[in-house]
């Protein structure tokens, strides 16, 4: 049991460091996201399914797209000429 | 590189800070007085199998009405910033036409599957934010499909305002008929198990679910920039 | 009483009906916050009033159904009531404030508000732990939407660090919050309190260090408040009244309940930062010129002091400490909103440019309340709360905290009112105008009046406190409301009020109080006469004047150290408007303000450490002080406090400027009138303390040289002014150096001396600012280079001044010679010959001064500009006129007055007196008979009169004729006048009495505090990640304070 | 033994976010940062509330109720927290976007308008 705690416990964290140490955004975002998800696994081992579910809908899921939809915006702007004043 | 080595230096030293809890930590091997109240009287004063809704719903309510305003205030600040950058969204490209059947094929499945998690939120897994948030998912889902398509942002506006207005009233409403603000115990317990039980947690829920959903919606809308949020609102 | 839960139910409530009624258009919406606001308003204040006249009882109140600590609970009790009823009001006025400013922003920022407000009340109710963390993300969420109203880049910014801040804190007090509850099983409040054991205090103490910390950096401690501060400054000015008012009280109440809470655990660390933040935000705030973040500083410095006092009255456990911090808090929570809504009126970003609120001219009533409020002076709520913990401190002899916290406040002191002499005496562009409608203008007046009325029932809630005579405040008071009339009848009404009031104060007062209160008393009404020469309705003047001369008949008629006090602060406060009303006197008026606050702090201090020895308020009782090991330095502080006011050698440097540059009419009350304050307070020590020694050294004899300098110091500086009215100054400070000398030679005939110079003083002090305000009124100019010849056109102004000048000269045969006679004999009694000589080589001195003073103005040539210059007016020569009567009865019977100021001090100093038969005094030096001397010169000066005049008899005046300037026309004109530095060969002699050792000292301090804050606030890089890093670098680095760490 | 792997591995992810948060540049990142700080500090409160060998908190039926379960609070607060979280990620993204709108960068070295 506790061996495949270890395993998600560590994929969660080595999902965080790519997330940090990658040099593009996207990838940041999608670890992080990933990362949501092996978190969601973890909180399943800690008997907690709710938190499981809210992570990976969440935490996860929603967090992620919201985090595209910032950065498809910011890409918008750009092409578009970037700044207003 | 210097910040980053500051930054290793400081977070070393709040790891010991943290670690020093952590270099105690006991785990426990049976419930505190608290939760073993929980779980071992909610069942009969409450009636919800799931006890972290009952928690989450009435026990500690306020936090959950807490909660939701604050995902109301963040909405309204997104609004808020939309409204006074209003008319700068641009055109975007459409998906393809595979995602749009897609995604209007899902759509209301997802939907049907939010609102079974918040209905079951009291019995299984699930609730009203995790359901809130799958609405969301079906509603982004949609855009990604049809990035150009008008979606009625007042619609959002008022599933927020009335199911958070309802929220309210049904918090008082156990002030009244019950022990205290927010107590759910204005219904019976009913059968445990059953869909129609746990007194008011299961009504308290469904319109938590729509407020978070209809809150995390308008987030989404506002961020994809098409809400025309600004311009259906007078001045 | 309605259920305290619909404080969060109503505002969350209408916040979410908003939404459905977002097409209802701008006035619906208003209608429904403000409504809403009010409910509540009226809910917390319904609470309150129960709570306080004891109607109802604390409620606490279960969420649920369930009690505590199953389910969370919401408390009210007094101080809940309180605070919700403080905040609630807040931001209803400040709602109100706005309603014109967000027309723009739809239904948004009336949802905002509400959100907001349903977090501060429940921060403020809740007793659960994590509850009140979601109330602390409601309340920073709806804060951080309300920061950006504009949406520009400065405000984004702003609101972008701020929820990093937030994100940051709230996600470390989570994790304290769960280690928390692990370590004692509950999240409710009262319940973990109860569970820590000092071994699970230990166990769970990064858990409850996690919770501390972040409800204290929400506090915005120096150095982590970066953040904050661009809030102040950034945001529009009414969400920077709610952030001071609403979440500073609602965030520092968090706070207290964790510090419960967490036992004594973080007390002593609560009262470092506090500390560290009180002061480190004043002193950058020196160096701050806009005028919002200057209030985010002043805001921030606040809740370090706010910290610093309740940590402080929780580790001494002082009984009424609760009510102390209440006091602070309601003070500077409507104070500093108040502040904010005028900055969203004036709508200038510098301080320099306030000087456009004079075109609402009734703006700076509310200005002025709220800066003295937060200075802590009568009669606001916060100078009573002072008071109490000055006691309360110097009882428990906490030391540092006394010197911190008064200090601290002066350096506040020093930018708040260096702000308003901005306002009051800056001249905005022409043409800018300032628009103001009734909607800003009630919340400023709200809370300035709220501040004036919440002083009365604050006093009543102070243990130590006397009743406080109030008649007089409340006459202050009511010169306010009859500001729209005329300044003649004005003048008649407080002329008539003083003396209504004064006259049975003269008869009934006995003891040396009587001298005092004949030179306050006398002297207003004389001094008040020129002010019949003003048109107009003089807006400001008479409130100013009756606040001073209240103070003056306050402190002498005060029984108990507090009304002493009050009316001591109140006289300064009125004062300082009066002579802020000269031409130039910002800077001068400032430095007279901020030295005389000096001083009165360290008086307060010493009636704390008095009543700290003897546990009485009683004035009477400050004798039993001398037996206590604090009598020298109780003696001390009150020397050098009293000493500010007789403006003593190194604490002189605020008079000259102060003087001279006053109105002139004003002129004459300070310098005759109010410097005898400082002796009155210095003699009333002395009595109560007798002499004392530091170690070896004796107080009294420090004094005697400190006065002898400053008889030297003040006459020689007077001899070289150029301006006659500095020269009048400088001469004061020379005669109460006399005057301290006098006194310190703690015998019957230095006080003697002492007194009866006090009196003379006033008589020709008076005679002399009025006769040259009457010339300065009628030449425009207070160069003595620019008169001369005056002696025909204005010839009973120079028999005034030729009086006085010998009366003040000491020689025979006038007054001053009585005084100058006694002072020698006390002299050679007590052996002090050094400082005799120098008293006595500086009366030598003063008649340099006073010959210029005649000579340049009066005699000489006149000047073509001056050819049809009239005597001065007549309101100006009146009051001269009755003075010179006093003089001339005083000289030709000296003891008159002499033999009962004898009588007097006899009652103190019995030994050494002198005896009277009639006319004649003796004392074992020697004997003198007043009118005898008089005769004796009055025939010797006849019989010259008559040779000179027989002699001259076939003089003939010589006709005036032009200089006309050969070549160029010189540069500076004036250096060709023989007049201009007329005693430039003394220069080589005693020039070293000039250099400005004084003016250096408190120059090099205030230059270092300026240095020191250019050099902190580079801290405030504007770098969000910078302020993330000292958030976290704090947190570190107080852990490792905490537990020793370094 | 469970808990403290979990423990270990929530402090992990806080010290790692926080590492992103004090050394990014860029807003969004920055962002990124906050969001494993969060599911540090979620992952840390549930295995606060863990003991070991026992289940969810959610009762098939009354008869189960003498079995051990794990500690529904945190549960209960980390549901609360995790949409707390959601709503500040949003709400700093929009921040993030509008900056960006007005300066053209997300570098959070251009936004030094207030300082001192």
């Amino acid at each position: 049991m506790e061996i495949f705690l270890i395993i998600f416990a560590v994929l969660t964290v080595a999902s965080a460091l790519i997330a940090v140490a990658t040099t593009k955004k996207a990838v940041s975002i999608l670890a992080a996201g990933v990362m949501g998800l092996f978190a969601s696994i973890v909180f399943i081992f800690l008997a907690a399914p709710d938190v499981a579910m809210t992570e990976a809908a969440i935490g996860s899921g929603l967090t992620t797209f919201i985090f595209f939809f910032a950065l498809n915006r910011v890409k918008s702007d750009r092409a578009q000429g970037g700044a207003d004043d | 590189m210097i910040k980053k080595a500051l930054a290793v230096l400081l977070l070393a030293q709040l790891c010991t800070i943290l670690f020093s809890f952590l270099s105690v930590y006991q785990e426990p091997t049976s419930l505190n007085a608290v939760s073993s109240h929980y779980i071992h009287n909610e069942p009969k004063e409450l009636g919800a199998a799931n006890a972290v809704t009952a928690v989450v719903v009435t026990y500690r309510g306020l936090d959950t009405l807490g909660e939701v305003t604050i995902l109301f205030a963040a909405s309204v600040v997104v609004g808020l910033l939309m409204f006074l950058h209003k008319n700068e969204s641009a055109p975007r490209r459409d998906g393809s036409e595979l995602l749009k059947t897609g995604a209007s094929l899902l759509f209301p499945l997802i939907l049907l599957f939010g609102a079974y998690v918040f209905i079951n939120g009291h019995l299984s897994p699930g609730g009203g934010f995790q359901g809130g948030a799958i609405i969301a998912s079906a509603l982004m889902l949609t855009i990604l499909a049809n990035p150009n398509r008008h979606v009625g942002h007042g619609f959002f506006w008022a599933i927020e305002s009335i199911s958070g207005f309802v929220f309210v009233l049904l918090g008082i409403a156990g002030l009244v008929l019950a022990g205290g603000f927010l107590d759910s115990r204005v219904l019976p317990p009913g059968t445990f198990g059953h869909v129609a039980s746990a007194g008011l947690i299961p009504v308290i829920y469904i319109f938590v679910g729509l407020k978070v959903g209809a809150e995390l919606s308008s987030v989404v809308l506002s961020l994809h920039g098409k809400s025309e949020g600004g311009v259906q609102h007078h001045d | 009483m309605v259920e305290p839960v619909y404080l969060i139910v109503v505002a969350l409530g209408a916040a979410f009906s908003l939404g459905l009624l977002r097409k209802a258009g701008f006035v619906m919406h208003h209608l429904v916050l403000l409504l809403s606001l009010a409910t509540m308003t009226a809910i917390s204040a319904q609470w309150t009033v129960g709570l306080f006249t004891g109607s109802v009882s604390p409620a606490a109140i279960p969420t649920a159904g369930f009690s505590p600590p199953i389910s969370i609970n919401l408390q009210m009790g007094k101080t809940e009531g309180f605070l919700t009823l403080l905040v609630n009001l807040s931001v209803f006025l400040s709602s109100l404030f706005m309603i014109k400013t967000v027309k723009r922003r739809s239904v948004y920022v009336p949802m905002l508000m509400l959100v907001f407000a349903s977090g501060l009340n429940g921060i403020i109710m809740t007793r659960d732990l994590f509850n009140l963390f979601v109330f602390i993300e409601i309340m920073s969420i709806a804060l951080a939407g309300l920061i950006v109203l504009n949406g520009d880049i400065q405000q984004l910014g702003a609101g972008f660090k701020y929820i990093l801040a937030g994100a940051l804190t709230s996600g470390l007090m989570l994790i304290g919050i769960i280690f928390t509850y692990h370590t004692t099983g509950s999240l409710n409040i009262d319940t973990i309190a109860n569970a820590l054991t000092p071994e699970l205090k230990a166990v769970g103490y990064a858990g409850l260090f996690l919770i501390f910390i972040g409800v204290l950096i929400e506090l915005k401690p120096f150095p982590v408040n970066g953040f904050g501060l661009d809030v102040y400054e950034s945001a529009h000015p009414a969400v920077g009244a709610v952030v001071s008012a609403g979440a500073a009280t609602a965030t520092l109440y968090a706070f207290a309940k964790i510090a419960i809470m967490s036992g004594d655990l973080f007390l002593e660390l609560s009262m470092v930062v506090g500390a560290v933040t009180f002061v480190g935000m004043n002193v950058v705030a020196l160096q701050q010129k806009i005028a919002n973040r200057l209030l985010g500083y002043s805001s921030l410095s606040q809740v370090g002091l706010l910290v610093l006092v309740w940590s402080l009255v929780k580790w001494q456990n002082i009984a009424n400490g609760d009510l102390i911090v209440l006091g602070l808090l309601v003070t500077h929570a409507f104070a500093k909103a108040t502040l904010f809504w005028l900055s969203g009126i004036i709508q200038k970003e510098k301080i320099e440019d306030w000087g456009i609120i004079k075109q609402r001219i009734y703006l700076l009533f509310p200005f002025a309340i709220a800066l003295l409020a937060l200075i802590g002076l009568p009669p606001f709520p916060s100078f009573f709360a002072k008071w109490e913990l000055i006691m309360a401190l110097a009882a428990n002899q906490s030391h540092l905290a006394i010197a911190l916290i008064l200090g601290g406040s002066l350096v506040e002191a020093v930018y708040l009112m260096r702000w308003f002499g901005h306002a009051f005496k800056n001249t905005a562009a022409e043409d800018e105008t300032l628009s103001v409608s009734f909607c800003q203008l009630l919340p400023v007046f709200a809370g300035g009046l709220l501040l004036i009325g919440l002083g009365y029932p604050a006093s009543l809630l102070s243990a130590t406190a006397s009743p406080i005579p109030w008649m007089l405040t409340a006459f202050v008071l009511f010169t306010f409301a009859m500001e729209f009339l005329p300044a003649k009848i004005k003048n008649i009404i407080v002329m008539a009020a003083i003396a209504w009031y004064g006259y049975p104060l003269l008869t009934t007062i006995g003891g040396y109080r009587v001298i005092f209160a004949g030179i306050f008393v006398i002297g207003a009404l004389v001094t008040m006469i020129p002010g019949f020469s003003h048109k107009g309705n003089r807006l400001g003047f008479y409130p100013s004047l009756t606040m001073m001369f209240a103070g003056l008949i306050g402190i002498i008629e005060a029984k108990e150290t507090m009304s002493f006090f009050f009316y001591w602060e109140m006289m300064t406060v009125g004062s300082y408007f009066l002579i802020l009303r000269g031409k130039n006197s910002k800077p001068h008026a400032l430095s007279y303000f901020l030295f005389s606050l000096g001083g009165a702090y360290l008086i307060l201090a010493a009636f704390g450490y008095s009543f700290g020895q003897t546990t009485s308020v009683s004035l009477d009782t400050l004798s039993q002080v001398a037996s206590t090991p604090y009598a020298a330095l109780v003696m001390l502080f009150l020397s050098i406090g009293f000493m500010t006011k007789t403006a003593s050698v190194g604490l002189h440097i605020w008079l000259p400027g102060a003087h001279a540059e006053a109105e002139s009419d004003v002129s004459p009350m300070v310098s005759g009138i109010l410097l005898k304050a400082g002796i009155f307070g210095l003699l009333m020590t002395f009595i109560a303390l007798g002499d004392q020694k530091i170690g070896f050294v004796d107080i009294a004899y420090v004094l005697s040289w400190v006065g002898a300098i400053s008889a030297l110091v003040g006459n020689y500086l007077a001899a070289m002014q150029e301006d006659a009215k500095r020269l009048l100054a400088y001469s004061s400070v020379g005669q109460m150096g006399y005057a301290l000398f006098g006194l310190s030679l703690m015998s019957h005939l230095g006080w003697l001396g002492a007194l009866s110079l006090s009196v003379i003083h006033f008589t020709y002090k008076v005679i002399l600012f009025l006769a040259v305000g009457g010339i300065v009124y009628r030449l425009k100019t207070k160069n003595m280079y620019e008169m001369g010849g005056l002696i025909r056109k204005m010839p009973i102004t120079f028999f005034a001044v030729l009086v006085s000048i010998i009366a003040l000269s000491g020689i025979p045969p006038l007054a001053g010679f009585g005084g100058r006679w006694v002072a020698y004999n006390a002299v050679i009694e007590k052996g002090w010959m050094l400082q005799g000589a120098i008293i006595g080589f500086s009366g030598i001195i003063a008649f340099l001064y006073l010959f210029r003073l005649i000579h340049t103005i009066f005699l000489g040539q006149l000047k073509d500009a001056h050819r049809k210059v009239k005597e001065a007016p007549l309101p100006f020569l009146l009051p001269q006129m009755l003075l010179i009567g006093l003089v001339m009865f005083l000289s030709s019977r000296p003891h008159t007055f002499l033999a009962p100021i004898g009588e007097i001090v006899k009652e103190f100093k019995p030994d050494g007196a002198l005896t009277w038969t009639g006319p004649l005094a003796q004392s074992h030096l020697g004997y003198w008979d007043g009118v005898m001397v008089m005769w004796v010169f009055m025939g010797l000066f006849a019989a010259n009169f008559a040779l000179l005049f027989i002699m001259n008899r076939r003089a003939q005046p010589v006709k005036q004729f032009n200089i006309v300037y050969a070549a160029e026309r010189p540069a500076r004109p004036e250096t060709t006048h023989f007049a201009y530095n007329f005693f430039a060969p003394y220069r080589r002699a005693l020039g070293f009495l000039e250099y400005p050792l004084a003016t250096h000292f408190f120059d090099g301090i205030t230059d270092f505090l300026h240095a020191a804050a250019g050099f902190i606030r580079r801290l405030y890089t504007g770098n969000g990640q910078t302020y993330l890093f000292q958030i976290v670098a704090f947190v570190v680095v107080v852990f490792l304070l905490a537990n020793g760490g370094f | 033994m469970t808990s403290t792997i979990a423990m270990t591995t929530g402090i992990l992810l806080v010290l790692i976010g926080l590492f992103a948060i004090l050394t990014q540049k860029d807003l969004i990142r920055i962002i990124v940062g906050f969001s494993i700080f969060d599911i540090g500090v979620h992952v840390i409160m549930i295995s606060i509330g863990y003991i070991s060998d026992a289940t969810a908190p959610i009762i098939e039926n009354l008869s189960q109720l003498g079995q051990s379960y794990v500690d529904p609070v945190p549960q209960a607060l980390v549901l609360t927290a995790i949409v707390i979280g959601l709503g500040i990620s949003a709400f700093m993204l929009t921040f993030a976007v509008f900056m960006f709108k007005k300066r053209g960068s997300l570098d959070i070295n251009s936004f030094r308008d207030l300082k001192w």
